[in-house]
């Protein structure tokens, strides 16, 4: 299962890539929304796989019994996502308003200030 | 060189008070002299070679700012320019020069340099060192074929002229060399370079000199050509070769400085500095009459002058060199260089004060004032007063043979006179004024045919023209570079982004030679496929959809998808916050996108295939990388001791939970506070457009 | 906007409800699955179908408090959980865990992690609350 | 009264981050926004000296956050380098929230100016100041997501435009970031980057070097390096002058900082490939291409960021040289960079306040009418091209003289040629808006403003640059600190005890 995750991030990240390198202003949005998924699931698949153990100690024990999962890349990703969140949601409200100044969903118009 | 300074220094002040008078600049004029006066003395007292680099930086841009004094003229704003680039180019080269002699000799301080001339020149540094340090003092002491930034600052007012730009400034890159020589000089190297380049400088300035129209530019030209002279005497390094140079860089002194505060004048005065539309001049200006003459006779090297004793001297000094070769050469050049300077000086005094005046020329305001008159008057004065009493032991002993010792680098006797006996420098001087005379006869009748030849040559192959060309060339190439990377195409700039990293990454990857096999992997389950199959398939969705809603669609199905594979992997936390986060995002999305236009397809064919290639290969690169990270094994302490610790030290179930909040929680906190500036980002943005709406209604209601 | 009665209805019932479960799942987090980040964001979900219901403005009206305000508290509930430990009891570092003793229904021991995962969990129903507002209302 | 050092090191970050709570909370309050920033803001110099003061006398320092010992919690650890960004950082912190007092907008400020402000800085101490190579990446995002606003705040449409540009191409450099943190984490199981230096050891088949360019890009986008920088001559001309300043000065510095940091403490494996051939040509491909730009456009504030371009190519440089001279020259160019480059964008808003314009054609005649401001420019125009005595010309000369004692004079050449250029550029901008006779049409705006207006705008430009001049006359001092600080660096044993508690 590792090495289908490891391409499905692949495909994740050439997902990404090719979104934000068109010249729709939407696409590009989508592609940084997958880029996330994409890094995400990268740090998920840093800690040795194991399947559905979660990293909890029951009630009465004092370690947990293993094999858990890792707990750490866990709460990485936890605040990966909430940073990402953050992020994704102030660039689609970016979007707008620069779709609502320009006009256009032309990326390839914005570039009145660099002539 | 400290006399010079202060001494030339309170004349033109005396004389700037009058040359400046009613100009309300002049407070900024006289803080700028200043500080022009504090660096060069700076430069001339430093015992330290990065002290002396500081006030040499220092004197380059009190020249710029000098130079470019009137500043609203488009011309005053070029040559200052000019000035500053080729004389701060010079610096950099010294600089790095200075930095290597500095290495090679072991010491920063000139006088403990001074005993290590066998370290310094038998040093690999050597070479490289000495030909830095010479552009330095070449650009510096503006010598072919740097020299041309010279007559170009005579934009600056005739004080700045006579003052930075003939008796000290210029004179720094001589000074340099003059004092370093005892460190660099006695090789082959030193003395080629030096010879060549000061004897070309010597005969162009000279001749350039003797057919410009324009007083200052004519005195300029003689100053490039006196600074060849004094580059050619340190290059052949004798004794008597040393001494000439001294006693020559006196006498320029005192006669350029006295030569350019007459120009001033009669600039003042007339309005003009044109030799042609002077004439006369004798009588309205006596004093001033009686400086310049003085002054070009000591220009021309006419006994009893001290220019005279300098002329004599150098003579002297270009017979000295052991091969009969040499001694030819350099007398010639010296020669050549002397007729056109006493050419020069004719053209300077007898047109202008001698001549009739006739319907073209200009006639003086009024006579000039004190201030103005007693600097040239004094000056030409101390080159009469010094040669009478050349002999005396101020002049010898007091003045020029401790500076000629310095440089020398070995005790020496200076015997000074007007008078040697018959000797071969005796009859190079009389040749000299008899050929002067006829070649300022001559510049009457060839003065236009000159002037044809060199307007022809001069933009193309001139130096200064050279200069414009190379530099229009780099700036060009350099707006060329400039759009070609900078084009303001987001998508470029993300190729640029996209290519480095597969390039860099990509091959740091492939030179490790990482093995690319996990050490564990689980054999996927039907349910996992599926997954993989889903999550594929979704990928293409978003990729090839022709509708928002498509892709945004294809978007959730690929995050829903992740919080299954954190539910499948023992991750419920994080399948949680996935599921509520893509569900917000979602939202986000199509509460934004709704108002956005529909796809178009814009991309030429070639340019998708461009991106497609570029995004597989970054996509083979990360499923690299991320096997090649699965197959080294990691150390586990850290986890293992969130593990043992999470409810025994920090009292929680949930080991995610507890790194969340304890462990790690100010990772926690500052994520809150992304999220927080989010939100206002989101806010603000929004009501920034409100508030550009609502000033448009308010400007359409005050305009009707 | 038209207002479906069903929608009108069902939040009415399903908001409390919602807001219960809210807490249930920020309370359990630091033993279960769950915590103040999950926990914030069902509120603001909560509020927004009410919102999507009743209007934004009755929504804004039920949270009582300004979004921003909501953030700004929840902020202030986390750097206090930080400075508890060096200024009370002195000598320990930032967000040094303090436990008490008592032991208290539903949400058992008082803890700066409990006051910490508090400030989360305002923070986030402010910063959800206040991006969907915004864009609703704009929109 | 002595703050427990403890407490001392978080003191900047969390200084920030109470006031950006106050001013949340005092959202329209406007009055108390403003002293809430001047109180916090000077606060927060006094501290950041103090925490200099503390490293300089004692050697580094570090606190373990939640009291978990290093590697398991997160260690803030300020050696000498951390501090004087600290201390670089708060000056700036400070006057430019005097600049801004005068030059942000009363809609800006309503729109969450000042608790961005904050959180800004705030994420700058916090990049400076952590030992986690996780929670570097955390306070990236919170110093990046305050910038996106304040790019973006009241913006028109070139602003919008500019930030557009600047939020994606900062998002893929935090993509990069995050897998990068990932993959390290993978490899090492470890974050706290005292605890990976010797991990990163272990890992075999050079995957280290990998993770380092996987750094170098992620940090190289932030800094601007050559082909990286797209982002940034494209944004920072856009926002007010108060807010570009602070990014101009600071935001590319937190990248070079970060690179600094880990490309001496974390990826020093093979120093033959990174830093000599990879950051070297980085460098001068950075410096050349950088003045390029300087030279050729007629904005002023383009003008001055493709200088910032230019001039990380020489605190790269620094880096890639690799020996104690060069990196102490590397620390020393930051200081004056900072100072320097914060200052013109300053200088560059007055000028906009007088004449309304950025535009070098627009301009003119300032020299005639505001010689003092012609004074105030020069200063750190002419630093800034590395004229003596300025700090420039010291941190130039530092940095030259490594490169020749340690050969490498492909870098040497290009630096020096750099400098020509930047000279020639600066002095465009003085020839056109100050000799220059002031075009037709040219009206000197904003006396009308009151006098409050023009001192809260030229203190600050005043205050940095006396910084200027008195490190070009105290040189030595300074750069006996950076040495230290440069000492420390590649002689990490003093930093690793203290984080490890070892």
């Amino acid at each position: 299962m590792e090495i289908l995750l490891a391409i499905i991030i692949g495909v994740l990240y050439a997902a990404a890539i090719y979104m934000m390198m068109s010249r729709s202003i939407v696409k590009l949005i989508i592609g940084l929304a997958l880029l996330g998924h994409a890094s995400n699931l990268l740090i998920f698949n840093m800690g040795p796989l194991v399947r559905g153990r979660p990293p909890l100690i029951h009630e009465g024990a004092e370690v947990p019994i293993p094999p858990f999962a890792d707990p750490l890349p866990q709460a990485l990703i936890l605040t990966a996502i909430v940073i990402g969140l953050g992020a994704i949601a102030f660039a689609i409200v970016l979007v707008r308003s620069v779709y609502q100044q320009v006009g256009t969903d032309d990326i390839d118009e914005l570039r009145t200030t660099e002539r | 060189m400290v006399l010079i300074i202060s001494g030339i220094g309170t004349l033109i002040f005396i004389y700037a008070g009058g040359y400046l008078q009613g100009d309300p600049r002049i407070g900024r004029f006289y803080v700028m002299i200043l500080i022009f006066m504090a660096a060069m003395l700076g430069v001339v007292l430093a015992d330290s070679l990065l002290l002396l680099f500081v006030f040499w930086e220092l004197t380059s841009i009190s020249s710029f700012l000098l130079i470019g004094f009137n500043h609203e003229s488009e011309q005053s704003r070029r040559s200052a320019q000019q000035a500053l680039l080729v004389t701060g180019s010079g610096g950099l080269a010294l600089l790095a020069g200075l930095i290597l002699l500095a290495t090679a000799g072991g010491s920063w301080q000139i006088s403990v340099l001074l005993h290590q001339q066998t370290a310094v020149t038998t040093s690999p540094l050597y070479l490289p060192a000495l030909i830095l340090i010479l552009l330095g003092a070449f650009t510096k002491s503006a010598q072919f074929p740097f020299h041309f930034w010279l007559p170009n600052a005579m934009a600056a007012p005739t004080p700045v002229s006579a003052y930075l730009h003939s008796a000290t400034m210029v004179k720094a890159g001589v000074y340099l060399l003059a004092r370093l020589h005892p460190v660099l000089g006695g090789t082959g190297e030193w003395f080629y370079g030096l010879v060549i380049v000061g004897g070309i400088t010597a005969v162009l300035g000279g001749y350039l000199s003797w057919w410009q129209t324009d007083l200052k530019r004519i005195m300029a030209y003689s100053t490039v050509s006196a600074l060849g002279v004094l580059v050619l005497l340190l290059g052949i390094g004798t004794k008597i070769a040393v001494e000439a140079a001294m006693l020559f860089l006196l006498v320029h002194s005192l006669y350029k400085g006295g030569l350019f505060m007459a120009a001033g004048a009669i600039d003042h005065e007339t309005g003009t500095r044109n030799v042609r539309r002077l004439a006369g001049l004798a009588r309205q200006m006596p004093f001033v009459f009686v400086g310049i003459t003085l002054a070009s006779l000591s220009m021309a090297g006419i006994p009893p002058l001290l220019g005279f004793i300098g002329k004599e001297l150098i003579y002297e000094a270009t017979l000295e060199p052991e091969t009969a070769v040499w001694q030819l050469l350099l007398t010639a050049l010296a020669l050549l260089t002397n007729i056109f300077l006493v050419a020069a000086s004719g053209v300077i005094v007898i047109k202008p004060f001698l001549g009739q005046p006739n319907e073209d020329t200009v006639q003086p305001h009024h006579p000039a004032g004190l201030s103005l008159w007693l600097g040239p008057l004094l000056l030409g004065l101390l080159s009469l007063g010094l040669g009478l009493f050349s002999n005396s032991t101020l002049v010898a002993k007091w003045l020029l043979q401790p500076a000629a010792t310095a440089v020398y680098g070995h005790d020496l006797v200076l015997k000074l006179g007007l008078w040697h006996g018959l000797t071969p420098m005796l009859l190079l001087s009389g040749v000299t004024i008899a050929a002067g005379a006829g070649v300022w006869w001559l510049h009457e009748r060839w003065r236009q045919g000159v002037m044809a030849v060199d307007a022809a040559l001069a933009p193309r192959l001139g130096p200064e023209a050279l200069y414009d060309r190379g530099f229009d060339g780099l700036l060009r190439l350099a707006d060329w570079l400039t759009v070609r990377v900078q084009d303001g195409f987001l998508r470029h700039y993300l190729l640029w982004i996209v290519g480095t990293t597969v390039v860099l990454v990509g091959t740091a990857l492939l030179r490790g030679k990482t093995a690319v096999m996990p050490s564990q992997d689980l054999i996927p389950g039907p349910n996992e496929i599926l997954l993989t199959l889903v999550i594929l398939g979704a990928a293409w969705m978003v990729v090839q959809a022709d509708s928002r809603l498509a892709a945004v669609a294809g978007l959730g199905v690929i995050g829903y998808s992740m919080a299954l594979i954190f539910i499948l992997y023992g991750a419920p936390d994080l399948a949680m916050t996935q599921f509520s986060v893509e569900t917000l995002t979602v939202i986000l999305f199509v509460l934004v996108l709704y108002k956005l236009p529909t796809f178009e397809t814009k991309d030429s064919t070639p340019t998708r295939l461009r991106n497609v290639v570029v995004s597989l290969l970054v996509g083979a690169m990360m499923t690299g990388l991320v096997l090649a990270a699965n197959a080294i094994p990691a150390s586990t302490h850290v986890t293992d001791f969130y593990s043992e610790n999470s409810y025994v030290l920090a009292k929680g179930h949930n080991i995610v939970n507890v790194i969340l909040v304890d462990f790690r929680g100010l990772d926690t906190m500052v994520e809150i506070t992304v999220l927080s500036v989010a939100a206002v980002g989101v806010y603000a943005l929004i009501h920034t457009r409100k508030q550009q709406q609502e000033t448009a209604v308010e400007e359409r209601r005050s305009e009707s | 906007m038209a207002r479906s009665t069903i929608l009108v209805t069902a939040t009415r019932i399903l908001l409390p409800l919602m807001l219960l479960f809210a807490f249930y799942i920020f309370v359990r987090g630091h033993n279960d699955p769950g915590g103040g980040f999950i926990g914030g964001l069902i509120v603001a979900t909560a509020f927004s179908l009410y919102g999507i219901a009743h209007g934004m403005g009755a929504a804004r009206k039920l949270l009582r408090l300004h979004s921003r305000t909501l953030i700004g508290i929840g902020l202030l509930c986390v750097i206090t959980s930080g400075f508890l430990a060096p200024l009370v009891v002195g000598d320990l570092p930032f967000l040094t865990a303090l436990w008490g003793t008592a032991v208290w229904p539903a949400i058992g021991k008082l803890s700066t992690p409990l006051l910490f995962d508090t400030g989360v969990f305002l923070g986030v129903v402010g910063v959800t609350s206040m991006i969907i507002f915004t864009l609703a209302e704009e929109g | 009264m002595t703050i427990p050092t403890k407490m001392l090191i978080l003191l900047p970050i969390l200084l920030s981050f109470l006031a950006a709570i106050i001013n949340i909370l005092a959202w329209n309050h406007r009055r108390w926004q403003r002293i809430v920033t001047l109180v916090a803001t000077t606060l927060n110099l006094l501290v950041a000296l103090r925490i200099f003061m503390v490293v300089y006398g004692q050697g580094p320092q570090a606190v373990q956050a939640s009291n978990w010992p290093a590697p398991f919690g997160i260690t803030i650890v300020a050696d000498l380098f951390s501090a004087i960004m600290v201390v670089i950082t708060a000056l700036m912190g400070l006057t430019v929230a005097i600049y801004a007092l005068a030059d942000i907008t009363p809609q800006r400020e309503a729109l969450g100016y000042h608790p961005l402000y904050h959180t800004l800085l705030m994420g700058i101490y916090g990049s400076f100041l952590t030992g986690d190579i996780f929670n570097l990446y955390v306070w990236f995002e919170v110093m990046l997501i305050s910038s996106f606003v304040l790019i973006g705040l009241g913006g028109d449409r070139g602003q919008l435009e500019g930030s557009f540009k600047y939020v994606t191409i900062n998002l893929i450099s935090s993509a990069i970031f995050l897998a990068a943190a990932g993959l390290t984490y993978g490899v090492t199981g470890t974050l706290n980057m005292a605890d990976l230096r010797g991990a990163l050891a272990q890992v075999p088949g050079g995957f280290a070097t990998t993770l380092g360019m996987m750094f170098l890009l992620a940090f190289g986008i932030k800094a601007g390096l050559f082909p990286l920088y797209g982002w940034l001559p494209a944004a920072y001309h856009t926002p007010p002058a108060a807010i570009s300043a602070i990014f101009a000065g600071m935001l590319t510095k937190v990248g070079v900082y970060a690179l600094i940091r880990v490309f001496t403490l974390l990826f020093v494996q093979e120093v033959a490939y990174t830093h000599s051939l990879i950051l070297m040509a980085a460098a001068g491909l950075t410096m050349v291409i950088g003045v390029f730009g300087a030279a050729t456009r007629s904005e002023f504030r383009r003008i001055l960021s493709f200088h910032i371009i230019s001039q990380i190519g020489y605190m790269i440089m620094g880096l890639a040289i690799f020996s104690p001279l060069a990196l102490a020259g590397a620390i020393f160019y930051i200081i004056h960079h900072i100072i320097v480059k914060t200052n013109l964008f300053l200088v560059s808003g007055v000028v906009n306040w007088m004449q309304g314009s950025y535009d070098l054609k627009k301009l003119g005649g300032l020299y005639k009418t505001n010689p003092g401001l012609g004074v105030l420019f020069l200063i750190p125009a002419l630093s800034l091209a590395g004229i003596p005595p300025l700090s420039g010309f010291w941190a130039k000369f530092v940095l030259v003289r490594a490169g020749l004692e340690a050969g490498d004079y492909a870098i040497v050449a290009a630096a020096l040629f750099v400098s020509v250029l930047t000279l020639y550029s600066m002095m465009k901008i003085w020839q056109f808006v100050f000799w220059q006779k002031a075009p037709e049409g040219v009206v000197e705006r904003g006396h009308g403003e009151g006098e409050n207006g023009r001192f809260f705008r030229l203190l600050p430009i005043i205050i940095l640059a006396t910084c200027t001049i008195i490190i070009g006359l105290y040189a030595g001092f300074f750069f006996d600190v950076a040495q230290q600080a440069a000492n420390q660096l590649l002689d990490p044993t003093q930093y690793l005890n203290v984080v490890l508690q070892r």
